[in-house]
């Protein structure tokens, strides 16, 4: 592992929020798809989860979110911990009553409902009364005025950029001290990719929400992160500060599209890939 | 390979190697089979149980008596759900069952009868339709292996007008009157439907046909027809829950339950009794005796069913359609005696059992031996004739229990006999089924 | 350790392109089918070929032109049993009205009759999906029956209105009847599944077979890449229908001998689209063993639960419908794929062993 | 000239000739539509909440009324009765998430359909095996005689059922629009994964909906029972609830009501004005003409939700 001093490195090993140890992910009693990740959010933080297609990060978030009974994956090995609490056997609704909630991949909102509706369900764990739940949906409106305009209307008539921010705002009801993020600038223009972001990082900075997000745009995600892990092929490659990953440059080469020296060939490429591998 | 699959599996194989060798048979003594193709299950079981009752009872009292002339009786019931591919593998798997094979198939339903027709043919057994199935059976010169007695769908339709002309004062006051013809969609349904036809032209009365289809739990519109035409009378060929709607239809619309006939398998206890007291005065046709006052159902209880042998309920002794079932197992074992007295006491073929159907003369004595006095009409059957042209009766349920009204009517064989003539006529054609003549050389 | 295809080099595309590329596999069909064509015919009675193996012949090929529609082109249908009432009834009325026409050519004609009939109720597929389509079929099954039932015309106005198969030779061998032998009328349904089995394998890998798939997988995006949807449905529609069509005259040549319209009612539709969905959805080989499943299921049930533990056989048939019941959701929850995907999984593993992954 | 004259002027002559026996038809058609009703509605609670096309609903209904009648020959009291029969069909909602739904999450709707084909062969048989296949009849003192209102004929079973019917209805379309279980419900029908996300617990609501369903299943079954006896062929109502469910809707509520009523005034004038030119018993598969009919013109049906598509 590439060692970091970052201060934030040492943070979340001090005061872990969730702790993910090790874990392997069978799909299908065959297909291994994680095969060992381990990573650490810290309480108030944002971490990035990144890596091409298929690496695994939406796999790991489900793990963690307990998601993948559906699609019939398994966790056969490792732990993973939330406060101090192992969390692998809880429900994905028990999870949401701890606190840990995911929003998923392609924003899933609920087609036949209206945005309000919508945003309604992600208070359905709660049990503090419709007054504070009417609170809640004030303070979503409140981040995400849109959804206030368009609150009568069916979800699946909605633009991306709202299903996204009713998504998000759905998993906000819930009262989450963490989001479990993944690829919320999928699919959507650049400008309102950071309009998301911003919102993510006021929801961080104002509410205390911690975050763990999944994305390919790995610019973005370092833009707004504090610590990132790059997986590939279900491990985890390089860890680091955002700003060192930033200045990384593999990190540069193969995620951000910068090159320090002239342009290598697909062939190089290839083959310093292949080494760093090893390495790692 | 997880062992979810692995066991799914192997259970799977080791289910299909080893189920398919049926049961291995005790052979011991002489026994003859007879296989019993019943529904006691789907749709249509409320009417196959009872039927599948009286005749496993009825079997069960020979042989407790020590069988037909000693021989032993081996019934095996065969479930076929009224579906008739099940039916056709039931006679597949048991035309050879036994010693000597089956005897005579009894097939309960008019779909399977039309399967096994013609495999009879191949197969030498006989198949025993008793008042249904191919009503041109009757014809015994072209269905050497079919028998359809004691009477058919077709005399029966002539029995009822007969008996309507009686009850109108004359078969001349038939003239304009209106009869309507409530009928199960289907081949079964539609049977009587020509015969009605012929007479009606021939009394001048008017014929209306009400088709219900499959199963017959909405009859709104049929009944809202009938509350229209206001007819004379309504005479019903139907089936299963079919006949109980129907009955609480026409007492929503009022109409009067004595105008209204019900063909011999929609008149039994299923189909009154979920109707309540709306059913009272509701009439029927029958060919047997309903209720258990003869010596045979007491002898049933005390020597079958007190003996931990009975079938089903002992309530249910006596049901129209248990003697059905009775009925047709005193036909069956009546003419294997028959046969016996030819081929000798010993197991019979089917070829031998199909002569002695051929051949059975149940006289009013020797239904009075069974026990079984005026039960049932007396009935010989011929080369010629495989249906006899039966008698037929009108019951009516009075709230509790079906009693006769009417004597025994006899159908109309003038109209009847010559259209099973031409239709058994078509069918050799078209099969190119050789005519026997009927001296005794075929 | 057998299956293994290393060392099978391609050396021309018509190689690389073959049906059977892997050599196992064609050793294994070839097998199957001379235990089926020569071995077969030899050792089973006829209660084995009557009730058993012709039934399955004549579902497995319904089973077959259903999975073209549901498990290729992806248009769940419920009609089935109305499309093989039209090929039954088409068979019987050409059969009966051109006595002298090869009895090959009445089944493929009838088959005919029942793609045109399946054209035209395919025609809503175009507007209508998933499972109102599904029940829109059921529009097709019943008006059909209902029609079979009452226009006399259909089963020249016999007075039973029921059709029988008329004895017919092939060969000069007599290939239908009661008087046919079960062995020749096993051979012909045989036949006619080898046949239909190889051409529809054929078919769904050519670009027809493609654009079924394009469509069942998302037809708007099918739309987008040139695939005309109307043509693509209808034509799944009318082959299916056409495949449907001859099982459903086989049923009435091969199989029964004499039907009424209640042979082919909803039950039937049912029990064919649980064939494939058992056997597995876009695969030839899965219409084949569901079928096998279906037909053999309730009968070995049966056989087992009064032949060998000496159940009653009215208690045996509640038993038997709850364990049947019970073992297709079994069934669905181990394997929702389909029996061809166990075999399929079980090939890949074959290909692997003895590594896991 | 004849077949043109007898079904586009005859029917409408007939009509205009006794207006009192067109209302009667009419009537006639409600009352059954109101019937088809009470079996779409469970149909549709299901269907909308989990996505299942329950074919089982027949059956449910069948197994209701033959749960109803067992209890009630026992010598327990109707009302008893019927709170015993509706507690089995919620014990029966946790046994079918339990070992059939659960493990069927994320499953594509045909598998699931099917399994709830696998799910009405094994109640059939159980039904059986614990109650008895004969006809068994169910007699709960609903009224059932008949009365004229100006020469149209009623009938006072009908006006209960129609009457019950309407009350369903009314708590239903409140349960799913106006309460958090209702619209969690909703929720799931639309994304099983996105409503687990949010931590809805499936499971959970599953057993509430097909509770429901069951208890739907159970006034059908009282009302179809009374009407022609408990037994078997009461599974097969399921088939005459189809064309009503494409009528209304697979997702509507009203939907399956206004459906009902539809497709049992369609079918009724139908089979009675038009059935003698067509030679009778039209009305079943009338029924579905009629609903296919309305569907090439509204897809989604009369009221059902409308289908999103996305590229």
């Amino acid at each position: 592992m590439e060692t970091t001093e970052a201060t934030e490195a040492t943070e979340a090993e001090v005061r872990p929020l969730l702790t993910v140890n090790n874990i392997e992910v069978i799909y299908d009693h065959v297909i291994l798809v994680l095969k060992g990740v381990s990573l650490h959010v810290p309480e108030g933080g944002i971490v990035a989860l990144l890596g091409a297609n298929g690496a695994g990060k939406s796999t790991t978030l489900k793990a963690i979110s307990n998601l993948l009974g559906a699609e019939r994956g398994d966790v056969t090995k490792g732990s993973i911990e939330y406060m101090g609490k192992a969390v692998e056997k809880l429900t994905p609704s028990d999870l949401v009553q701890l606190g840990v909630i995911q929003v998923m991949e392609g924003r899933h909102c609920f087609e036949h409902l209206t945005v309000e509706e919508n945003l309604l369900t992600g208070a359905y764990t709660r049990k503090d009364g419709g007054r504070a739940i009417r609170d809640s949906l004030d303070k979503v409106y409140h981040y995400f005025p849109r959804l206030a305009e368009r609150k009568t209307s069916l979800a699946g008539y909605t633009s991306g950029g709202e299903q996204q921010m009713t998504a998000l705002g759905r998993a906000l009801m819930a009262n989450p001290s963490m989001i479990l993020l993944d690829e919320p600038s999928m699919g959507l223009a650049p400008q309102l990719v950071e309009e998301i972001f911003e919102i993510v990082d006021a929801l961080n900075k104002k509410e205390g929400v911690s975050f763990l997000l999944a994305e390919q745009n790995t610019n973005v995600a370092l833009k707004y992160a504090g610590y990132g892990y790059i997986l590939e092929n279900g491990r985890v490659v390089m860890d680091g500060d955002a700003k060192s990953l930033r200045e990384n440059e593999d990190v540069k080469e193969f995620y951000l599209g910068l090159s320090s020296g002239e342009r290598r060939s697909f062939r190089d490429v290839k083959h310093y890939r292949r080494r760093k591998r090893w390495l790692t | 390979m997880n062992l979810r699959k692995l066991t799914l599996m192997g259970a799977t194989s080791a289910v299909f190697a080893a189920l398919f060798s049926t049961a291995p048979v005790v052979a011991a003594e002489d026994y003859m089979v007879l296989p019993s193709l019943v529904y006691r299950t789907g749709a249509y079981a409320p009417n196959g149980v009872p039927f599948a009752n009286g005749v496993s009872d009825y079997i069960a009292l020979v042989n407790a008596r020590g069988g037909v002339n000693g021989i032993k009786i081996k019934l095996i019931e065969c479930e076929t759900g009224y579906k008739t591919d099940v039916g056709v593998e039931c006679y597949e798997k048991l035309k050879k069952e036994g010693p000597v094979g089956a005897a005579v198939f009894n097939p309960l339903s008019t779909g399977i009868t039309y399967q096994l027709i013609e495999k009879t043919w191949v197969d030498k057994v006989p198949v025993h339709s008793m008042g249904y199935g191919r009503t041109a059976a009757a014809d015994g010169r072209v269905f050497k292996w079919t028998f359809n007695f004691p009477t058919s769908y077709w005399s029966q339709a002539s029995a009822v007008i007969k008996y309507i002309g009686g009850q109108e004062g004359g078969m001349a006051k038939l003239k304009g009157k209106k009869i309507v013809h409530v009928h199960h969609n289907s081949p079964y349904g539609k049977e009587a439907n020509p015969t009605l036809k012929i007479l009606a032209e021939k009394y001048g009365f008017k014929l209306t046909l009400l088709p219900v289809d499959h199963p017959g739990q909405e009859q709104k519109a049929t009944w809202l027809q009938v509350r229209r035409l206001r007819p004379d009378w309504v005479f019903m060929s139907g089936w299963g829950v079919m006949n109980q709607v129907a009955i609480k239809e026409a007492a929503a619309i009022n109409y009067p339950m004595d105008k209204f006939i019900g063909n011999w398998w929609s008149s039994t206890e299923s189909d009154v009794v979920p109707a309540g007291g709306a059913a009272t005065g509701y009439k029927g046709t029958a060919f047997h005796g309903a209720g258990d006052s003869w010596p045979a159902h007491a002898a049933i209880k005390k020597e079958v069913h007190d003996k931990g042998k009975g079938a089903g309920p002992r309530e249910g002794i006596g049901e129209v359609l248990y003697n059905r079932g009775v009925i047709n197992m005193v036909y069956t074992t009546e003419a294997m005696r028959t046969a016996m007295g030819k081929f000798g006491t010993k197991a019979l073929s089917g070829a031998e059992v199909r002569w002695g159907l051929e051949n059975l003369n149940l006289t009013a004595a020797r239904l009075k031996e069974l026990g079984l006095g005026g039960f049932a009409n007396p009935i010989k059957i011929s080369c010629q004739d495989h249906e006899t042209n039966g008698p037929v009766r009108i019951q009516q349920w009075d709230g509790k229990k079906w009693v006769f009204v009417s004597e025994w009517i006899v159908p109309m064989a003038d109209v009847v006999r010559p259209q099973i003539e031409m239709a058994a006529a078509n069918y050799a054609k078209e099969k190119k089924i050789a005519v026997r003549k009927c001296d005794g050389s075929d | 350790m057998l299956y293994r295809e290393a060392g099978q080099f391609k050396t021309n595309y018509s190689a690389d392109q073959a049906i059977f590329p892997i050599l196992q596999d064609r050793i294994f069909l070839a097998v199957v089918l001379i235990f089926a064509f020569v071995v077969v015919p030899l050792i089973a009675n006829d209660y084995w070929l009557q009730a058993i193996l012709i039934p399955f012949l004549v579902y497995a090929l319904a089973a077959l032109g259903l999975n073209i529609l549901t498990g290729y082109a992806g248009q769940i249908s419920l009609g089935t049993g109305g499309f093989m009432a039209v090929g039954a009834y088409a068979s019987y009325k050409l059969a009966t009205s051109f006595p002298e026409m090869n009895i090959i050519v009445v089944l493929l004609t009838s088959g005919l009759f029942s793609a045109a009939v399946g054209i035209f109720f395919g025609i809503p597929s175009l507007r209508i999906k998933g499972f109102y389509l599904a029940v829109a079929t059921l529009a097709a099954q019943f008006f059909l029956i209902w029609l079979f039932n009452k226009v006399g015309w259909f089963y020249n106005y016999n007075p039973s209105g029921t059709i029988d198969a008329p004895p017919r030779e092939l060969f000069g061998i007599l290939i239908t009847g009661a008087a046919a032998k079960p062995w020749v009328k096993y051979l012909a349904a045989l036949s006619m599944l080898t046949v239909f089995g190889l051409v529809t394998k054929n078919l769904v890998r050519s670009a027809v077979g493609r654009s079924w798939m394009a469509i069942r997988d998302m037809d708007i995006a099918a739309e987008i890449i040139g695939i005309n949807p109307l043509g693509t449905k209808l034509l799944a529609f009318a082959i299916s229908s056409f495949v449907c069509g001859v099982a459903g005259a086989e049923m009435l040549f091969l199989h029964l001998g004499s039907v009424e319209t209640l042979a082919f009612d909803i039950n039937l539709s049912f029990l064919v689209l649980f064939m494939i969905i058992i056997g597995g959805l876009g695969s030839v080989m899965g219409s084949v063993v569901g079928a096998a499943f279906m037909v053999l299921m309730p009968i070995g049930l049966t056989n087992f639960l009064v032949g060998w533990l000496g159940m009653q056989a009215t208690s045996a048939k509640h038993l038997e419908f709850m364990v049947f019941g019970g073992l297709i959701i079994f069934f669905l929850i181990v394997e929702p794929n389909g029996l061809a995907r166990l075999w399929q999984i079980a090939k890949e593993k074959l290909r692997l062993w003895p590594f896991p992954h | 000239m004849d077949t043109l004259y007898a079904f586009f002027v005859a029917p409408f002559l007939d009509i205009a000739d006794s207006p009192v026996f067109f209302i009667e038809v009419v009537i006639g058609g409600l009352s059954a539509g109101v019937m088809y009703s009470l079996v779409a509605l469970g149909f549709v609670l299901i269907f909308k909440a989990s996505g299942v096309f329950n074919f089982a609903q027949g059956v449910l209904a069948l197994f209701a009324a033959l749960t109803l009648v067992g209890f009630m020959d026992w010598g327990i009291p109707a009302p008893i009765a019927v709170l015993m029969t509706a507690a089995v069909m919620v014990v029966l909602a946790y046994a079918i998430e339990r070992l059939v739904l659960r493990h069927l999450v994320n499953q594509e709707q045909i598998i699931l359909f099917m399994s709830t084909l696998g799910l009405a062969y094994f109640l059939e048989g159980l039904g059986d095996t614990l109650w008895g296949s004969n006809v068994k009849r169910l007699d709960l003192g609903i009224p059932e005689a008949s009365f004229e209102i100006q020469g149209v004929l009623l009938n006072q079973f009908e006006l209960v059922a129609a009457a019950s019917a309407a009350t369903m209805v009314a708590v239903l379309a409140v349960f799913f629009h106006r309460t958090r279980v209702g619209r969690a419900l909703r929720a799931v029908a639309d994304d099983h994964q996105a409503a687990l996300s949010v931590g809805i617990p499936l499971k959970s609501i599953w057993v509430v909906v097909w509770s429901v369903a069951g208890l739907v299943a159970l006034v059908a079954g009282i009302m179809w029972g009374t009407k022609s006896g408990v037994q078997f062929s009461l599974s097969l109502i399921a088939l005459k609830a189809l064309p009503v469910l494409i009528l209304g809707g697979f997702t509507s509520v009203p939907g399956a009501i206004v459906g009902g009523l539809i497709i049992g005034v369609g079918e009724k004038v139908a089979e009675v004005y038009w059935g003698p030119v067509l030679g009778g018993a039209i009305e079943n598969w009338f029924a579905y003409v009629l609903a296919l009919g309305f569907l090439l013109v509204r897809p989604q049906g009369l009221f059902g939700e409308k289908i999103i598509e996305r590229v």
